[in-house]
């Protein structure tokens, strides 16, 4: 059997700005309330043209889960890994606390906890992904702004959704190729 | 081999945060000896644990009564570690002032005295809550049928402290294995829930009490749990690290 | 150093705090013996993990969710992916609600106050006490005013509310206030003219989607603001009309920045249209409406033409906007929503909408509006004595009351005499209508009121012009308030009755109705944390010490009261509340086991069924058993039958906005701004002002501002902003306590109450929140 | 003024006329301008012992719309519980007629009689 190789796929088109994601996410991994400690996010962008024309879209955001990521490379532990699914994880046991990978993520997705007394990030909930539930963000959107799932499954809603739509994904001039697919 | 006090410490702070598994039976009996006690000592602070105790309780008739009956017999500690004796209001105003800071003001409580709201989120039953309850229940006490408190109230932290010197005491000539667990969680609950605790707390009280009594009585907590290393080191006897404290 | 250690530590020599010791008194333990066998260890974790169904009680919406509870803590609400009618979703609010039974500031015991109403003094009290205290205080209250009305019950809706209605009709008054004045009842009443009953929308299934005044997005419904983008994919179109690009204007295929207050009039155009062109639809408003030449007639002045001048929308806009309604009929929805306390026409704005979707046929059919089915639950057919002493309601008794206080609400000269000026015509009875309630207390007209309780309602901060409510707490003898957490109302109370959260307490089974229907229930997540109890045992408490008191009862037939004791008393309030859901349930076997697996029951898999009011042989709830065009009702009553346009009574003046108000999807009401999750998202509101209004008063982004009507002032800061039109302004409620202790909401940002005049719509009793000017200038 | 209170006033100048007359022709007249609420109580109390669908009907206020209740209390000779009616006073039917009328089907406050 072929591994599986885990991705997001956001709709944020549909995204109510209404924050269940970041919520949903704080109390599901023990992340503290803070400005500076947060594993998601939902930004809203610029506003776009002049009343009464405008345009606004909100757009979340986290942890890409990069295929090349630069905060692998600079752990002087290693205690930043990749899974055999490509999830980018942190072993908190490894952690020095010495934060070279959060200067090295472009997308700010790492922060310090004191529950783990380390850096940490998104895991694509991966504690529940083993027991067959969705990660906390997915689940409670309201109107399914993530998708999550598996790549090498042609019949995953992630795999359908990015065969059937064009997407685009963040910094990619970094040249991170992330798991992260943002369907236009 | 016998530990060192610093050393027994550090290994109270390495526990999990969650539970512990059957402890008693873990605890190494000779980190200890337990002729060490300076049991006059121990007593005196079991009184004073207890007297802080009743003193963070809501002051019902029954517990006012005691407060004021008992207040001159602590005036040294009061001053020594309070700064002054502190004096107590009526009941008719120490009732509500105990309310405004402890219970409920106006949507919100000042001074919480739960040990979990000076840990993680600021909430109630925080990660260490369960811990304290086996700790609790391990130790062969629980919380009264009749008292609708948590157990990390600042009040039954400090009865329990209380208790578990009185055991200490108590037990001091008999073989008791358990002993080395009582100190285990004297510790645990002193180092880990109380001191903890403490700092915020009487800042919270000295930011919005209307009356002195528990500016003093919760600086004289405050000082008290800053000064445990030495009077721990004292009153159990133990190897200290720390000369200057060993002499304390 | 050394010696100073040394000097502090002298009570660890023998001293005389080790003698004090042994005089402790006897029982003064909090702690005791934990009996070695058997032993409970109920109390520690399990080292499990267990997940329990029930509903979210942070919003009104009630949607699923599954407590998960490891080691005896709540780690984590899960949203119930089975749920009907929230579709597998929780919201932020939802989210957070696991801080609620774990939060410091939470109610823990029974406070009576000592000091002078908000001082903030009190004392802790038993239940035992305070159940004496409070019946002792209605015995006295009735026998002093000889009217059992003299004291009122305030309460909003929940699953425990109808056990408050235990406590109030075993006193017997008549005057209970509810929220519903301060949100809906105008929209119940508007479109209840037209059909009977107040619907829902199908926008899982609607094709387009016209909504004006609801900000799906983020004042979140379900299952409305999950399918309305859900779904889109299908096809389905969205107007927004709203003076503000709020979240749900960005999701919008068309945003009018419609100028407030004359939605009436883009609807009415758009009908005009309709009819004019021939697009309605011909069957459907000759088999089952009312009214239609009327209407015809009505609206022929209203041509978009005339409505661009009222609207400032361009006439072509409102003519597309009709035409694609009429050809997406009868998939097209001009939305209901919910709140609509905005302006004192509000019921003939509602009316209108309602006659929109008539004459499209767009009525119980998928993808229109449709009426609310529900499951009927088993009700406990009690009987309460009849109290001799009870008058009627005070908002209805009183006369010319409206007229007195709030002149402007019966200014309308385009109407005439369209609305009443004497009272509210349509007033619900349990809900009366807290402007004129209040009125009338203040007044004591027709009679003192005396009392107040108030369950889970915040009325210091949710009713319009606080200094009014203040006014009406100072005239009370005495104040109850059963509360989870020291709210802004509970502060002034003499006695405060903690009650459970949600998360702890049994809930009876409720029957909710719309579209989807299903019956909620629930149970307890985890075990409650401090004294606290529900509204069913305190309805049982209270009545029980009632009982003791001979004067409560003088004036009711003997044989009332020995039925009392036995059907209510004994057969209830008694019983475990376990029995009474049950009971509720008798009809529906195996739902008591599904509603304790899931949290939710529905029948025929909760699918939705359209069509049953088109059956032949259906009669609305109607003067003419049909859907009327033209209301009978209200011809009867002397009210404008048709929705002829409403002028705007009350214009600004120049330099004057008119405010607007509204919420986040982060905050509910009062109740949420102290938690700290929530809190972390907004840690204060801000006005919003239109950027060429700034640039003229020189306010810049971000700068704090005085915003002044003539009800009071707020200082807030100001957010500038192309999202509002330059004629109103806008900030989210419950910002602004009172209390010092909404710790992370006192002094932040704004109140609305503060400002808000109180402005009645006078037929349904509603209040309108849109209806106050104010004026913005540098802090 | 107020057209409302017009037709309140006439309705009440038709009562005092209707009480005039009420004497002479019995039952059949009655107006909604009883008591309300002692209305429902006895109605809950007489009438729903039986209409609560164990030995008769179901029947709430709004189980009949407001012409159909003038109609029930009209003829309420000729159904099957006359007798139960003739117990009560004229007073207490018309409390009863105020209650149903007022929450009748298609009154504006139709109501269960919960």
């Amino acid at each position: 059997m072929k591994n599986k190789r885990y991705a997001i796929v956001l709709d944020t088109k549909k995204c109510l700005n209404c924050k269940a994601c970041t919520v949903a996410c704080k109390f599901e991994n023990f992340v503290p309330v803070g400005d500076d400690t947060y594993r998601i996010w939902v930004t809203e962008l610029p506003l776009q043209g002049k009343f009464p024309h405008l345009h606004q879209e909100y757009q979340t955001s986290q942890c890409q889960h990069c295929e090349n990521a630069p905060c692998e490379k600079v752990c002087p532990t290693k205690a930043t890994f990749t899974t055999p699914e490509g999830v980018v994880l942190v072993d908190y046991k490894k952690c020095i606390l010495c934060k070279a990978c959060m200067t090295a993520c472009p997308y700010d997705a790492r922060f310090v906890s004191e529950h783990h007394e380390s850096v940490e990030k998104c895991t694509f909930c991966m504690h529940r992904v083993s027991e067959g539930r969705e990660p906390a963000c997915v689940e409670t959107c309201p109107v399914r702004v993530r998708e999550f799932g598996d790549l090498n499954d042609p019949n995953s809603k992630v795999s359908r959704l990015l065969s059937s739509r064009p997407y685009l994904q963040l910094k990619p001039e970094k040249n991170t190729r992330p798991r992260l697919f943002y369907v236009l | 081999m016998e530990m060192s006090f610093e050393s027994l410490k550090e290994t109270i702070f390495a526990q999990s945060r969650t539970l512990r598994p059957g402890m008693q039976d873990k605890h190494e009996t000779s980190a200890w000896d337990k002729n060490r006690l300076d049991v006059e000592s121990a007593l005196a602070l079991k009184n004073i644990f207890f007297y802080l105790s009743l003193i963070f309780r809501y002051p019902t008739e029954q517990i006012y009564s005691e407060i004021a009956g008992h207040l001159e017999a602590f005036t040294d500690f009061f001053t020594d570690y309070g700064g002054a004796v502190p004096e107590l209001p009526p009941i008719d105003d120490l009732q509500p002032e105990y309310i405004s800071l402890f219970v409920n003001n106006q949507g919100f409580v000042p001074a919480a005295p739960y040990a979990s709201c000076y840990q993680g989120d600021g909430l109630l039953m925080s990660d260490n809550f369960y811990r304290l309850r086996q700790i609790i229940m391990e130790s062969g006490f629980m919380l009264d049928a009749s008292v609708h408190e948590l157990e990390d109230h600042l009040a039954v932290l400090l009865e329990f402290c209380s208790s578990l010197l009185n055991t200490l005491v108590e037990k001091n000539n008999s073989s008791d294995k358990n002993l080395m667990a009582c100190i285990y969680a004297l510790l645990e609950i002193s180092y880990r829930y109380i001191e903890p605790l403490v700092d915020d707390f009487t800042d919270k009280i000295n930011s919005y009490a209307s009356y002195d009594f528990y500016k003093v009585t919760g600086k004289a907590l405050k000082s008290l749990f800053h000064d445990a290393d030495p009077i721990y080191v004292q009153l159990l006897g133990f190897r200290s690290n720390s000369t200057n404290e060993l002499q304390g | 150093m050394k010696k100073k250690l040394m000097s502090r530590r002298k009570f660890l020599g023998l001293s005389s705090s080790a003698i004090a010791g042994a005089l402790f008194g006897p029982n003064l333990n909090m702690l005791t013996a934990a009996p070695t066998d058997p032993f409970d260890y109920s109390i520690l974790p399990k080292g499990t993990r267990e997940y329990i169904a029930s509903n979210c009680a942070m919003c009104v919406n009630k949607c699923g969710i599954i407590g998960e509870v490891v080691n005896g803590k709540l780690h984590k609400i899960n949203p119930n992916p089975r749920h009907v009618k929230s579709r597998g979703m929780l919201c932020a609010k939802g989210n957070a609600g696991v801080s609620l039974p774990y939060s410091p500031d939470r109610l823990k015991t029974p406070l009576l106050r000592t000091g002078k109403r908000g001082e903030g003094k009190w004392k802790e009290i038993s239940w035992d006490e305070a159940f004496k205290y409070v019946a002792k205080n209605l015995a006295d209250l009735k026998q002093k005013y000889e009217n059992r009305s003299s004291v009122a019950f305030a309460s909003t809706e929940g699953f425990q509310e109808e056990f408050y209605y235990y406590l109030v009709n075993s006193f017997g008054s008549l005057n209970t206030v509810r929220h519903t004045t301060l949100c809906l009842s105008t929209n119940i009443q508007g479109w209840s003219s037209v059909f009977g009953s107040f619907p829902d929308a199908d926008l899982a299934n609607a094709e387009y989607v016209l909504m004006l005044g609801s900000d799906r997005a983020q004042a979140l419904i379900t299952p409305d603001s999950v399918d309305f983008q859900r779904y889109k994919p299908k096809g389905q179109k969205l107007i927004v009309l709203d003076p503000r690009f709020t979240e749900t204007g960005a999701k919008a295929d068309r945003w009018y920045p419609i100028k407030p207050r004359t939605d009436q009039g883009f609807v009415l155009a758009m009908i005009n249209v309709i009819i004019s062109e021939n697009l309605y639809d011909h069957k459907f408003v000759e088999t089952y409406t009312h009214g239609f030449e009327e209407l015809k007639e009505l609206v022929a002045e209203y041509t978009p033409e005339w409505a661009e001048k009222k609207c400032e929308i361009a006439a072509d806009e409102i003519r597309k906007t009709a035409r694609e309604f009429a050809d997406h009929a009868p998939r097209s929805v001009i939305y209901p929503g919910r709140r609509s306390s905005f302006y004192s026409h509000e019921v003939y704005v509602r009316q209108t909408f309602a006659i929109l979707a008539a004459i499209c046929g767009c009525w119980d059919t998928k993808g229109a509006v449709v009426p609310k089915s529900s499951i009927k639950l088993a009700s406990h057919d009690v009987m309460f004595p009849f109290f001799n002493l009870t008058r009627d309601r005070v908002d209805r008794e009183a006369v010319n009351l409206v007229k007195d206080v709030v002149p402007s609400a019966v200014q309308c000269p385009m109407i005439g005499t369209g609305l009443p000026d004497d009272s509210c015509a349509f007033l619900s009875e349990k809900d009366g209508s807290w402007i004129t309630f209040r009125e009338a207390v203040l007044q004591d007209d027709p009679y003192p009121v005396r009392g107040f309780f108030c369950f889970k309602q915040n009325p210091v901060q949710s009713v319009p012009n606080v200094k009014k409510t203040m006014k009406m707490l100072e005239k009370m003898e005495f104040i109850c308030v059963i509360e989870q957490q020291m709210s802004d109302t509970a502060w002034y109370a003499d006695i405060v009755l903690p009650h459970s959260t949600y998360l702890e307490s049994w809930d009876p089974a409720h029957s909710i109705g719309g579209i989807w229907p299903i019956v909620e229930m629930r149970q307890p997540v985890i075990k409650p944390l401090f004294d606290t109890k529900t509204m069913f045992e305190i309805s049982g408490g209270i009545i029980h010490e009632m009982l003791k008191i001979p004067s409560l009862w003088d004036d009711i037939d003997p044989v009332d009261l020995v039925d009392f004791k036995k059907n209510v008393v004994e057969d209830i309030l008694d019983k475990p509340i376990q029995d009474y859901i049950k009971h509720q349930l008798v009809n529906h076997p195996g739902a008591y086991k599904q509603l304790l697996k899931e949290g939710f029951y529905t029948v025929d898999g909760g699918r939705p069924t359209y069509g049953k009011t088109l059956k032949p042989g259906f009669r609305f709830k109607s003067k003419t058993g049909k859907i009327e065009l033209f209301n009978e009702r209200y011809k009867e009553f002397g009210l404008f039958p048709l929705p002829k346009y409403c002028e705007p009574e009350i214009l600004p003046d120049p330099g004057q906005y008119r405010f607007l108000v509204g919420r986040t999807a982060w905050n509910t009401h009062t109740s949420t701004q102290n938690n700290p999750y929530l809190w972390e998202i907004q840690k204060e509101n801000a006005v919003w002002l239109n950027t060429g209004e700034a640039k003229k008063k020189g306010i810049v982004d971000g700068e704090y501002v005085r915003i002044k009507s003539k009800i009071g002032e707020q200082r807030i800061k100001a957010y500038v902003t192309e999202k509002i039109r330059p004629d109103c302004v806008f900030y989210v409620n419950g910002w602004g306590r009172k209390s010092p202790g909404m710790s992370r909401a006192y002094k932040s940002g704004a109140s609305e109450a503060e400002i808000i005049d109180d402005v009645l719509d006078t037929i349904s009793g509603g209040v309108c929140m849109h209806e106050t000017f104010v004026t913005i200038k540098k802090a | 003024m107020n057209k409302g209170k017009k037709i309140l006033t006439i309705t009440i100048i038709a009562f005092i006329i209707g009480s005039f007359f009420s004497v002479v022709m019995a039952a059949d007249n009655f107006t909604n301008d009883g008591n309300d609420r002692k209305g429902k109580y006895l109605f809950r109390k007489n009438c729903r012992t039986c209409h609560d669908g164990s030995s008769a009907a179901t029947m709430s206020p709004n189980t009949k719309t407001q012409a159909q209740w003038e109609r029930t209390f009209k003829k309420y000779e000729r159904l099957e519980c006359v007798e139960e009616w003739n117990k009560r006073s004229q007073g207490e039917l018309k409390d009863v007629y105020t209650y149903l009328y007022n929450h009748g089907y298609d009154s504006p406050q139709p109501a269960t009689c919960k």
